[in-house]
């Protein structure tokens, strides 16, 4: 994860405020990840100044348990975009309570729950929690990552009781032909979508589990089988976090390799949602035409890497694969030039573009409220693109231009999909010029950067195609994993979902507005 | 044969009813004899009704006499044959339905006492010869019917919803008094048939007169919109067999007095009178099924129903006065006739359905829509008299709503013969009003038996609903009553057009039935069909699969598994349509009528976008009530406050009010 | 919808003859490993079950036990001991008895030459 | 329909003769449900392009339909979680039988996750499995040869196969 270094001069001089407020010290402040230890009782303080602070948001909340008792280590990672930094707070909670985040920045609020059902601590104040991953079994005895939970008491979790006029429409979680197993909970009064709500417990395999104690190189393959539907993003945020902490830095070709595999990735992706849209809005012609475009996509995937889905590409500390380059050089044209006539056809039939616009409608200010990343942000016009904002190599030299969109509806996003497919295109193309191959960094020395606990943790992330992909790894001596967070994009953008379907949608837009978030069951319930 | 002494006789069993129940109401025993007896004369009552069909206007019966209120005169008159047979037939079914429904207590001996007296009332409203007599008779129904809502006078609504029904009536009241002053002092005479006889001496303007106070007076109590905020108001506090009475019966009198007026003492009159007529009756019936569709309590739904099938026949009789005046007799006879068939129909399907109504609210204590759900497992009987009572009501075949609404729009479309263009796409539109209503009709009713009784509980109550000791008897009745009125429509049609002769003076018979069961809208040559044959074609080709199935079963294997539920843990019954969302398309649609509110609760609303309980609740403005009704009620009020002062207790001052009220009045007849 | 089919026809056929006549897209797939029995020793074969994430590849004594079901094609066997490791190139692996899935591949020489494991490393 | 809860060998017989039946019954058409018991969505985007321009499974009497009740076929994806095993076994008791389960992929046949408190690693234990499609995603093409296999329209191949380099690897 050798991201390019910037220091503080080159920030804004109210980010050194901040850290200072935070009793950090300058320098060592340097690099894209600063690292804060804050006492449990100034973190709210904390938060409440961080939050404040423009183009602050927080990416992602988890805990780990401590080494010593039952304590619990509680990071909140925050990507300061602005500065082109992330920000990682640890606060050691020792009590069964800590402040309410949710509260002051809203976007904690899932991981909130997650922290409930994995340590059993639970945000300060009265407000009731949702269940994220346990099934609502009795005896409900899963391996926990902290300390199971005390039998939750009727407060714990929002009853999903339907009152007055209103009915629930079940739909799932086995709904149509070859789709993810979800369960819709679909309230409506006759006509409109009043509310809806998600269970996705029925997809958890437990993967932060089950990677602990895996070498990161063993645990990669588990990683790429989170979210098969996009792979590469996870996988190279996961890989670039076992890579810091290990402190390795891979050879530029492999680093190109891997972008190249991501902006592949992004490109399947973006045709697998057009053919979905079609297929949600009726225009089965339109879908075989963009499934000719994903299908001869995913054939170059294979000729370019071996894998139609990208499979084993990153690795740890480089890449296992190259591309093919004359492969995708001979290929990548024509593939692409399948995608852009299906797109432009669609964006000329007025029957399909009637369906997507003012469908699915997101605020600006809900995305930005829930934390929502990719596409779907910056569909609202939120510019949030990890390639330009966090540029690991080698997007530092590329500059990739961020594709946004006003309005945020259904078209808004396809719209922005269509775009950046345009630009991976030419990333790609830049890439092949400047070389990719295979390669890896060994770990120099002993395995593990043998060592205290700072130094064998590392944050990576990845701009998958469903947006920033983030993953926070944490070695032992022995290079085994003790923690492994992953937070592929599906965690954050589900949340937006049920606020585009609410309220002015009918039944029959939300298979077109899950198309358009173009999300994965698997990603979120890991 | 002279059906008089047979109403007498039905007459006097009422009294005795009325009698023991006032007597010795109080025990179950009692109670029993005193059903017994109304049965008897609701009998009495349904052979009278049909022999004075059959034997035509029989001749008037005097008794008493006096100066100050005249005579007592009663006649049988063929037109209102047909409502004392309805009569008739709901006091059985009622009888029959009573001694299970009413617990025993004194309450009940009461109530029972003045229902016996209502039915004498409502008879004699249909048998009164003369002026005086019918107005007497009215006032002492309209009365009586306040003191059946009143059954227990201790709930605010009770009071409310009788103290609508009153009021309405009484102003109702004034307005027929008027009407028959008008015809009386014209035709110097208090006789019904003399006035008949006399009224081409009333000129023109006071005809429209008269007539245009009747439409409304009568309108009052027929629930013409917008004066029918009554019905919905006093049908629910009403005991079930109280508000199936009010509807069944004391709606159709309304309806007597408008075809009293519209069809025998001022037959036919200028076109405008007609068009007038239908027109009201085709706002009523779409207004009507609009707001059924947005009720939830079933006894509601079933008054704005009544309203609805109201305006049916409203239109029906307004499209024959219309065709009266192109001179199109034929017609004329034919839609009143099919009015007529139509009010014998609503009369059975919706007294069965009310008294079906209280089996429900007995079984489960709620008449809420959705607090029901499922009762047809729990409640076999009782859903398959209410099915029977519903397919009637829905107008579809085989049953008897089918025949006469056929029949009725068969008659619209006749609306070309008028030959004038304006008046015959002014019967099409009318027509075209009263299809939409069929259509929202059988939404409403689908609706309407689909939420209570398919489907899974809603709540505990009904859930635990048993029909144990639940009347019987009485629904079955006019279940029964419903299916032989569509099987055998064409007789009953050929006695009713026989009898109406006596009203109409035009034959219809050859042109009705050529024979063979067959029924022709008046026109031969236009369209026909035949009710029993239709029934029987359905009974067949409802009969052929279930036979192959019959046949095929021992054969096909068949593996019962549980409904495909996605996979879900467990169905809840919040997973269903319940009434309002069921309804919520024609909400939507007509949203500009219903002006509905929403309010909206939902933990989803927190910024942090937690997900949780929801609430959601639509109501649908009283628009009558809200924007007609309450300006004239503060009206009322601020012109009782003006008019106070007047009374100031001074006992001198009163005797100047009356020498002055006297002096007017002899100025007036000075002049 | 007309300029739709247009298109349509333009585009022209692209649909597999698969099964009547094989499809050459089938090239490209990743595919499950075949081995050399020559170059699997007891040592190789160790190295192998233990890289092998899906654990598809078992020592079963002096046979290497192969599940082809378990196997997801993902290479590393092949990057870890390439002179023993290719490509079967058999993608139409469907089974209806799952025990048909389990290959049993004898071990070379009973596993003596303990040396030979590092002659076969990169 | 207790064959879905009892183990292999008691189902093994007969879904021999199962297939028997499935091939003279409907030979040469075939209604297909699938079911995600926990894939990571590869598998269920390769099952997607089967009914693409490219492979376009209808030309071989194969059709997707969403209600079990019309199925004859269940293409299982995933380690069958547990939490979610009662609902695969209530799509596979919806369907009419005779009926076949097709298990998709590595994880269905128990290759990626291992037997554990969250997963039953594979499918086999909750379903009668009457074909295994290996893969990591099975591609399409093996998806189809499995499919014709399932229904006897296709040999299959892998018996005769020893994955070795002299063996007959063909």
């Amino acid at each position: 994860m050798t991201a390019i270094q910037r220091d503080l001069a080159g920030r804004d001089p109210g980010l050194a405020g901040l850290l200072a407020a935070l009793g950090q010290d300058g320098p060592a402040a340097g690099g894209p990840v600063i690292t804060a230890d804050v006492p449990a009782g100034r973190l709210e303080d904390a938060v409440r100044r961080i939050a404040a602070r423009p183009a602050a948001r927080l990416a992602d909340v988890f805990a780990s348990a401590a080494d010593r008792g039952d304590a619990v280590i509680l990071r909140l990672i925050w990507g300061l975009d602005a500065d082109h930094a992330y920000l990682v707070t640890e606060s050691v909670i020792e009590a069964e309570r800590y402040p309410s985040l949710s509260d002051i920045a809203p976007a904690a609020f899932y991981e909130e729950c997650e922290i409930y059902e994995q340590f059993g601590i639970r945000p300060a104040g009265t407000k009731p929690l949702n269940r994220v991953a346990l099934p609502p079994i009795a005896d409900c005895d899963l391996p926990r990552l902290g300390r199971a939970p005390a039998p939750p008491p009727a407060d714990v979790h929002a009853p999903h009781v339907v009152g007055g006029h209103a009915f629930e429409f079940p739909f799932g979680p086995v709904r149509q032909v070859g789709v993810e197993s979800l369960y819709y909970g679909l309230v409506t009064s006759g006509e409109e979508v009043v509310d809806l709500y998600l269970f996705t417990w029925h997809k958890y395999r437990g993967v932060e589990w089950r990677l602990q104690g895996r070498t990161p190189r063993d645990a990669l393959f588990h990683v790429e089988r989170t979210e098969g539907l996009g792979a590469v993003g996870p996988a190279w945020a996961f890989a670039a976090a076992a890579e810091a902490a290990l402190g390795l830095a891979p050879p530029p070709q492999a680093e190109r390799s891997r972008a190249i595999a991501l902006e592949l990735d992004r490109l399947y992706n973006h045709a697998a949602a057009t053919a979905a849209l079609c297929q949600s809005t009726g225009l089965v012609i339109g879908q075989a035409a963009a499934e000719i475009a994903l299908e001869r996509l995913l054939r170059l995937n294979a000729a370019a890497f071996g894998h139609r889905y990208l499979f084993g590409v990153v690795d740890i500390g480089g890449a296992a694969a190259g591309p093919d380059a004359a492969a995708l050089r001979r290929d990548l044209p024509g593939a692409y030039g399948e995608l852009r006539r299906a797109a432009d056809a669609l964006l000329s039939t007025n029957s399909f573009l009637d369906r997507l616009e003012a469908t699915g409608i997101l605020s600006q200010e809900a995305a930005a409220r829930l934390g929502l990343v990719g596409p779907v942000a910056r569909a609202t016009g939120l510019p949030i693109d990890v390639r330009a904002d966090h540029p690991a190599s080698p997007y530092a030299e590329l500059l990739p231009e961020v594709a946004t969109a006003d309005g945020g509806d259904v078209l808004a996003r396809f719209r922005v999909m269509l775009a950046e497919a345009a630009e991976s295109v030419r990333l790609i193309e830049e890439m092949l010029g400047a070389g990719a191959g295979p390669g890896r960094a060994e770990p120099s020395g002993g395995a593990g950067g043998a060592g205290s606990d700072a130094a064998a943790s590392g944050l990576g992330w990845a701009e998958s195609c469903r947006g920033e992909a983030l993953a926070w790894v944490a070695l032992d001596d022995r290079g085994r994993i003790t923690r492994a967070r992953l937070r592929p994009a599906s965690v954050r953008n589900w949340r937006g979902f049920d606020d585009a379907c609410r309220s002015q949608n009918v039944f029959t837009d939300i298979p077109i507005i899950e198309a358009s978030f173009w999300l994965t069951v698997a990603g979120t319930a890991r | 044969m002279n059906p008089l002494p047979v109403l007498a006789g039905a007459a006097a069993a009422w009294g005795l009813a009325a009698l023991i129940a006032l007597i010795a109401g109080a025990s179950r025993p009692w109670t029993r004899a005193c059903c017994v007896v109304s049965g008897l004369g609701g009998a009495a009552a349904l052979a009278g009704g049909a022999a004075s069909l059959i034997s035509g206007n029989s001749r008037v019966v005097t008794a008493g006499g006096s100066v100050v209120v005249g005579t007592l005169q009663l006649q049988a008159t063929s037109l209102a044959g047909v409502f004392v047979a309805l009569l008739g037939l709901i006091a059985v079914a009622t009888a029959a339905y009573v001694p299970r429904y009413h617990e025993p207590g004194r309450g009940t001996g009461l109530y029972l006492a003045v229902y016996n007296l209502a039915l004498l009332a409502s008879l004699a409203v249909l048998v009164a010869g003369n002026v005086v007599t019918f107005l007497v008779a009215w006032e002492t129904m309209a009365l009586l019917c306040y003191l059946l809502i009143l059954r227990r006078p201790r709930r605010a609504e009770v009071a409310a919803g009788a103290f609508w029904f009153l009021a309405l009536s009484e102003t109702g009241f004034v307005l027929i008094i008027a009407a028959f002053v008008i015809l009386a002092a014209k035709t110097h005479t208090m006789q019904l048939d003399g006035i008949a006889a006399r009224a081409h001496l009333v000129s023109g303007g006071w005809r429209d007169a008269a007539y245009l106070l009747a439409l409304t007076g009568f309108g009052f109590k027929a629930g013409l919109v917008p004066l029918h905020v009554w019905l919905p108001e006093a049908h629910p506090v009403a005991p079930a067999d109280g508000s199936a009475f009010l509807s069944g019966l004391i709606t159709k009198l309304g309806v007597y007095g408008i075809a009293l007026f519209g069809f025998w003492l001022l037959p036919g009159g200028p076109a405008w009178r007609g068009i007038l007529t239908m027109a009201a009756g085709a706002v009523t019936a779409a207004i009507g099924i609009l707001y059924a569709l947005g009720e939830r309590d079933i006894k509601r739904f079933l008054a704005f129903s009544t309203i609805e099938n109201i305006g049916i026949i409203v239109t029906a009789f307004g499209a024959a006065m219309t065709f009266w005046a192109y001179h199109q007799r034929l017609l004329w006879a034919f839609l009143l006739l099919a009015g007529l068939y139509h009010v014998i129909n609503h009369g059975s399907y919706k007294t069965l359905l009310f008294l079906e109504a209280g089996v429900i609210e007995h079984a489960t204590g709620t008449r809420e829509f959705d607090r029901l759900g499922g009762l047809a497992r729990r409640m076999p009987r009782a859903s398959v008299i209410t099915f029977v009572g519903t397919l009637g009501i829905a107008a579809l075949p085989p049953f008897n709503g089918f025949v006469s609404e056929w029949l009725i729009f068969q008659g619209l479309f006749q609306g070309f013969r008028t030959g004038s263009h304006l008046i015959a796409i002014l019967i099409v539109l009318a027509a075209a009003t009263l299809g939409l209503t069929g259509g929202l009709a059988i939404y409403a009713f689908v609706r309407g038996y689909g939420i209570p009784f398919l489907g899974m509980p809603r709540t505990r109550q009904a859930a635990q609903a048993s029909e144990a000791r639940q009347p019987v008897a009485g629904p079955a009745l006019l279940a029964v009553a419903c299916a032989a009125l569509a099987v055998g429509a064409p007789v009953v049609l050929a006695a009713l057009a026989r009898a109406m002769r006596t009203v109409t003076g035009v034959s219809l018979r050859p042109e009705l039935l050529p024979g063979n069961l067959t029924v022709i809208p008046a026109h031969t040559k236009f369209s026909g069909f035949s009710p029993t044959w239709l029934a029987v074609f359905l009974l067949a080709i409802t009969a052929v699969p279930v036979l192959i199935y019959l046949a095929g079963r021992p054969r096909a294997a068949s593996v019962t598994g549980p409904v495909w539920d996605g996979g879900i843990v467990a169905f809840k019954p919040r997973m269903q349509y319940s009434a309002m969302t069921f309804s919520a398309p024609t909400r939507v649609t007509f949203d500009a009528l219903y002006r509905p509110s929403v309010s909206l609760r939902r933990a989803s609303d927190d910024p942090a976008g937690r997900s949780g309980p929801v609430h959601y609740e639509t109501e649908v403005t009283p628009v009558f009530e809200r924007y007609l009704y309450r300006p004239v009620i503060r009206a009322f009020e601020w012109l009782a406050d003006v008019v106070r002062p007047i009374q100031s207790g001074d006992v001198n001052l009163y005797l100047f009010y009356v020498f002055a009220a006297v002096l007017v009045a002899y100025l007036i007849a000075a002049l | 919808m007309p300029l739709w089919f247009i298109r349509g026809l333009r585009r022209g056929v692209v649909t597999t003859r698969y099964p009547a006549r094989p499809d050459d897209s089938a090239a490209l797939l990743p595919t499950p490993p075949s081995f050399r029995p020559g170059a699997l020793t007891i040592a190789v074969a160790d190295r192998l079950a233990q890289v092998c994430p899906s654990r598809a590849l078992t020592r079963e004594g002096e046979v290497l036990l192969y599940d082809v079901g378990a196997c997801t094609a993902c290479g590393r066997c092949r990057a870890e001991v390439p002179a023993a490791v290719t490509d079967s190139g058999q993608f139409e692996l469907a089974a209806t008895i799952r025990a048909r899935l389990i290959k049993r591949i004898p071990l070379a020489d009973g596993g003596r030459a303990p040396g030979s494991g590092a002659e076969v490393s990169p | 329909m207790t064959a879905g809860t009892d183990t292999s060998r008691g189902v093994k017989e007969t879904s021999e003769a199962l297939r028997e039946a499935v091939a003279r019954q409907f030979g040469r058409s075939l209604h297909i449900r699938t079911l995600d018991t926990g894939s990571c969505a590869a598998c269920e985007q390769e099952i997607r392009l089967l009914a693409a321009p490219h492979y376009d499974l209808h030309r071989l009497g194969f059709f997707f339909t969403p209600a079990p009740r019309h199925a004859d076929l269940l293409m299982a994806t995933g380690p069958m979680i547990r939490a979610f095993g009662p609902a695969a076994r209530k799509t596979y008791e919806a369907m009419p039988g005779p009926k076949l389960v097709v298990a998709t992929g590595a994880c269905a046949l128990g290759g990626v996750y291992q037997p554990d408190a969250f997963t039953h690693g594979g499918i086999a234990g909750t379903l009668p499995v009457d074909v295994w499609i290996p893969g990591c995603p099975p591609s399409p093409l093996a998806l189809l040869q499995g499919l014709l296999v399932a229904v006897g329209r296709l040999a299959e191949k892998v018996q005769d196969l020893s994955f070795t380099q002299n063996g007959t690897p063909r």
